[in-house]
């Protein structure tokens, strides 16, 4: 990929990519545009590890935290909300923690923890596990002591999670689009959802050419402003798998 | 590139500090690795002086199939692991997804093609020099192999360690049927990935170093074992 | 002690080929049509110019070639894992294990053990060892021997076997005059004990010593077989004429 | 266990179908394996030759630091060359990061000590045989090394194979420093890895299999290569 | 066609060794303080019984295993890889690389070809050939020669590189009386041409036709140099009077 190609590499999170979204968003811009997007999709840590690397020219993740750091360092230009989705809690039908229709995610964690059903965390660090972890505290409970007896930290990516999940009959917290898009669901079910904190913002920053002279800043700002028109978020909203949307466009277009 | 150099620092500093959560990944990683060369061995040394010895319709085919199965991919064993061992799965019963024993399998499963045709190859070049001998004494094909494999013992070795290499640097089906759960199934290489994946790209590094380190370790000792051997008995 | 056959088992004799031929997988034909008969009683010595076959038809005889032609019986039945077992051959270039002396006798020992008993005999070693003089080499490398020690481990390793009937590949092509002799002894008492000798030589002095008949080979034909005294008196062929005169044979 | 059965139809309909992008994703994987493949015998053969005729002081810790590499993580060598090569790396400015160039030098950063310390056995078996004579003809090292190679070539190949296996499934250094690209860097294992992540195991499987089928035509045509070469000239 | 030396260096010899030891590995000792002066001029012949040390000792004066104590000089100067260069042995046992007759052949002549000529030369490769009489299996794989065969073989490899000086470790021990005699007289040719022949043999016949100057071994000890005819006629030791009658020596 030589300097003067009209091609840029985005820096994603797995959850979009396994999802499928890219699929139908790419060829759409490429024709608009012209531009060839690669999508290098790592862990959450790894992408921005990446990125400031100056190895990409966008960063795809839901990490807010960690992406204004990273446009606070000088790496990024500016982050854009881009859209969302919710994570839901998932386990198998015979729910020995019950946890079927409860109200929060605080309550959730709560009958979890107290019945000791097993529980598959990502425990890498990613958006997701950040999440996951605030909602613990939230809920006033420590799991890391019980790590390696009912809490189960896979390291592991989402989808890696979900079939370790599955096949030992664990509950786990995902995001909806990977769940969604996830083939390998045996019997199991969303048994939790809708709660306010379970919310997931996906957020969008082009990489800034101070730091990285090499970076195709224009290209990246050109993605970053397609996804967040008119066209972007109409094609984010009208992606469906199973007759279901995954993600929700909430850029705030200008 | 600093990145590099700080791996050594972070290495050094792992190794001296003997971090108890380490050494439990390091014995883990060295428990199962050693677990399923022991028993590749045990399954892939018969198979390799088999084939080194025997001549039938169809060898050529036997032959193709085990070198090319030492292309393997790991995924494609742990799904196959995974399958069987998940709870829907004909094992389910048995309860060892996700455990030390799963990854054992894996692994094992993994290299046994690795050892048969490695040795296959050896003991067919000693077996040259022996056929016509042995023939001549009719030896029966079991004390053929024993001898083939006795006296090819120091060559073997060689093929032991890049099984154990193999198994050791694996990581593909281990972090499937294991999960990487940490304190349970998480070994040296399921942890350099995580940290890899979480952006730590200096501890994954300096994780790395410290697995080579055991790896020569591993190999140190082989050596000197072999020396000590061959200086006793005759080579 | 006893080297001869060690059962009461029905003779393996008369030795009988026919038509005997042998073509090599490149097409070469190295065995032509021999029709042969060897019989109990006396030793036979097979000579020939080099390349004449010898050691292929010895492989053929003792079953390490398959005849691409022809049929070979030991008293009547073709060649059997049975016969086999009852028959040992010294290679003309002896592969001996990367072992021990005491190693290379023992894996025999052990092969040839009664079912049950797994270990080797340590007083039969011994003496098999004595008898080709490498008793005080016992634990040596087998493959650090001298030339003549390991031809000479070879030939113990095959009365290991007490063999039935026992081929002999040039077995004192590096041996010094002493072992020479003590060699000729040892295949001189084996054969008196009753073990059909099938002997390869170029030594011609050698031959006359050991030989009851000897058979001749050229360029893969039985030219001559013969009764020894006629045969080193009076040879018949234009062949054995010039080998025994040293004059090479076109 | 349905997964398995339906892989294989998968699989069936994969390879009968050919997909284009399946194509590009089979030709990509077999040129960067094979590339790297080329590259490391060029390298390994020499080194083990050397090794299997050299005597010099520190031998034995060269030998095995080599075998000890044999276990080189797939994820570290990614890391490395992903250092070495990312924007903010040292060889940044060659821009081949993400590109089926990177995957070759990590490929073959992982096999070459395969190869090395595999023919390093072989060589040197055969070796011991041959010592003494080129000894006495004064063969020159690289003529001995030379003539070592042609006359091992048969069973080296075992040892290149050996090194395909390890280089066509191999996914831990690839997915780093090619980025598991659409169109531009995915190979059969990425691709496998990714799908596995997809929680779709059946076409993950399907997939693993048409890498087997890949590894075993690879196989045959050497394997029909070699009969042909050991009819032609002799062995 | 000459297979004399090729050039107009200084000469190699006199041969002499001065307590000249060697102790295997192992620590047995196999050749104790051999003093030693072989001239230009005259064919030698070593003798001695199977594992008397000739083998070890050719070895040792040849390079390919290093004294543990004592000296190897050539005209003086320190045993040196340009005085390797010139000499050749045929071993007891040769190794044949695993290619064709030729190949073998050409392996050397490419190795001892001056700089510049890489290829090497098919005509002096049929000459070598056909004067031990493989000509005609040139195309051959070369360890499917019969034994006999591989050991001429092994002696047209050794004078493909037209060594100054000689050694030949038991060169006839497989071959047919003609091509011994052939052997003979290529040696002799060489001999007569210039190259100084150190030669094993436990052939008391053909070491009389050869011998000049005869080198009794026995355990590892010098016992006897002499004049061949002296040696034959009258040997001074005990160790070669029982040698020559076939006696064991204890
Ligand atoms: N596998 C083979 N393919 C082709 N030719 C072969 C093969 N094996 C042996 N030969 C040839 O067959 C001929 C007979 O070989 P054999 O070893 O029987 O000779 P021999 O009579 O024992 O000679 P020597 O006295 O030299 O031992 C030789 O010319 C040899 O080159
Ligand atoms: N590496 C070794 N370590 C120990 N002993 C050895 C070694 N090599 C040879 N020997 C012993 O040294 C002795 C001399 O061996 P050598 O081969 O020189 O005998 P030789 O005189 O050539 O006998 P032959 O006539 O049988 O060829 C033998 O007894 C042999 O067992
Ligand atoms: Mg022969
Ligand atoms: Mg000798």
């Amino acid at each position: 990929a030589s300097a003067n190609d009209r091609s840029i590499i985005v820096q994603s999170t797995t959850s979009t990519k396994n999802s499928g979204l890219y699929n139908v968003l790419l060829p759409q811009f490429k024709k608009a545009t012209g531009i060839t997007v690669h999508i290098v999709a790592v862990g959450t840590g790894q992408a921005i590890r990446n990125a400031r690397n100056c190895d990409g020219d966008v960063l795809l993740v839901h990490a807010k935290g960690a992406e204004q750091k990273f446009v606070t360092d000088g790496f990024g230009t500016k982050r854009h909300d881009l859209m969302y989705n919710d994570f839901v809690f998932v386990g198998p039908p015979s729910d020995s923690a019950k946890i079927t229709g409860s109200k929060s995610a605080s309550d959730t964690l709560k009958k979890i923890a107290t019945s000791k059903a097993i529980f598959a965390s990502r425990g890498d660090d990613s958006g997701t596990h950040k999440k996951e972890r605030t909602l613990w505290q939230a809920a006033g409970i420590d799991p890391t002591p019980s790590s390696g007896k009912w809490y189960r930290e896979t390291g592991s990516g989402m989808g890696a999670t979900l079939n370790i999940a599955v096949g030992m009959g664990a509950y786990a917290m995902t995001d909806r689009a990977t769940w969604i898009a996830f083939k390998n669901k045996r019997d199991f079910k969303v048994l939790v959802e809708g709660d306010k904190a379970l919310f997931n913002q996906y957020g969008i920053t082009a990489v800034s050419a101070k730091k990285c002279p090499s970076v195709k800043t224009k290209l990246a700002e050109t993605f970053s402003a397609w996804l967040r028109s008119k066209s972007g978020q109409s094609a984010i909203a009208a992606y469906k798998r199973n007759g279901q949307q995954l993600f929700f466009p909430n850029a705030v277009t200008n | 590139m600093q990145d590099v150099s700080s791996a050594f620092w972070i290495a050094f500093g792992l190794v001296a500090g003997l971090d108890a959560d380490l050494l439990e990944i390091i014995a883990l990683s060295l428990r199962v690795s050693l677990f399923a060369l022991v028993i590749s061995c045990l399954i892939g040394l018969p198979v390799g002086a088999v084939l080194a010895i025997a001549r039938f319709r169809g060898r050529s085919a036997v032959l193709i199939a085990l070198n090319a199965l030492m292309g393997l991919p790991p995924v494609v064993v742990g799904l196959i692991v995974y399958l069987h061992l998940s709870r829907a799965g004909p094992l389910g019963w048995l309860n060892l997804l996700y455990t030390p024993t799963a990854m054992i399998i894996a692994q094992a499963i993994l290299i046994t093609p690795i050892i048969a045709a490695l040795s296959r190859q050896i003991l067919e070049d000693l077996h040259t020099e022996y056929a016509e001998q042995f023939r001549s004494l009719s030896v029966p094909a079991h004390t053929m192999m024993q001898a083939l494999i006795w006296d090819a013992r120091f060559s073997l070795l060689t093929v032991a360690l890049a099984g154990f290499g193999r198994a050791i640097a694996e990581v593909g089906a281990v972090i499937i049927v294991g999960g990487n759960i940490d304190h349970l199934t998480r070994v040296m290489t399921t942890a350099i990935a995580l940290e890899t994946s979480k952006g730590d790209l200096p501890l994954a590094l300096a994780l790395g170093i410290v697995l080579l380190v055991i790896a020569l370790t591993v190999n140190g000792l082989v050596m000197a074992l072999r020396m000590t051997a061959g200086r006793q008995a005759y080579a | 002690m006893r080297d001869a056959p060690s059962h009461g088992f029905a003779s393996l004799l008369p030795l009988q080929t026919c038509d005997l031929t042998f073509t090599a997988a490149n097409g070469s034909r190295l065995i032509h049509g021999i029709d042969l008969t060897l019989d109990a009683g006396s030793l036979t010595v097979v000579m020939g110019p080099n390349g004449a076959g010898k050691s292929v038809f010895l492989r053929l005889l003792h079953g390490l070639l398959e005849p691409t032609g022809g049929t070979i019986k030991y008293a009547g039945e073709p060649l059997s894992d049975a016969i086999r077992k009852r028959q040992a051959l010294v290679f003309q270039k002896p592969v001996l294990l990367r072992r021990s002396v005491a190693a290379n006798i023992d894996f025999v020992l052990k092969l040839r053990a009664r079912p049950g008993s797994t270990q080797p005999d340590p007083v039969r070693r011994d003496e098999l060892l004595d008898q080709v003089g490498l008793l005080d080499r016992a634990a040596q490398p087998a493959r650090q021997l001298s030339g003549g020690e390991q031809q000479r481990l070879a030939l113990a390793r095959a009365l290991a076997t007490r063999p039935d009937i026992l081929f002999l590949d040039e077995p004192t092509a590096s041996l010094d005059p002493a072992s020479t002799l003590m060699i000729e002894q040892i295949t001189s008492d084996a054969h008196a004990a009753g073990t059909k000798i099938i002997c390869v030589t170029h030594d011609v002095a050698q031959a006359r010593r050991l030989a009851g008949d000897v058979v001749f080979l050229s360029n893969g034909h039985l030219i001559e077989t013969a009764n020894a005294d006629d045969f080193f008196s009076n040879p018949k062929s234009r062949e054995a004429q010039a080998y025994l005169e040293g004059r090479l044979i076109v």
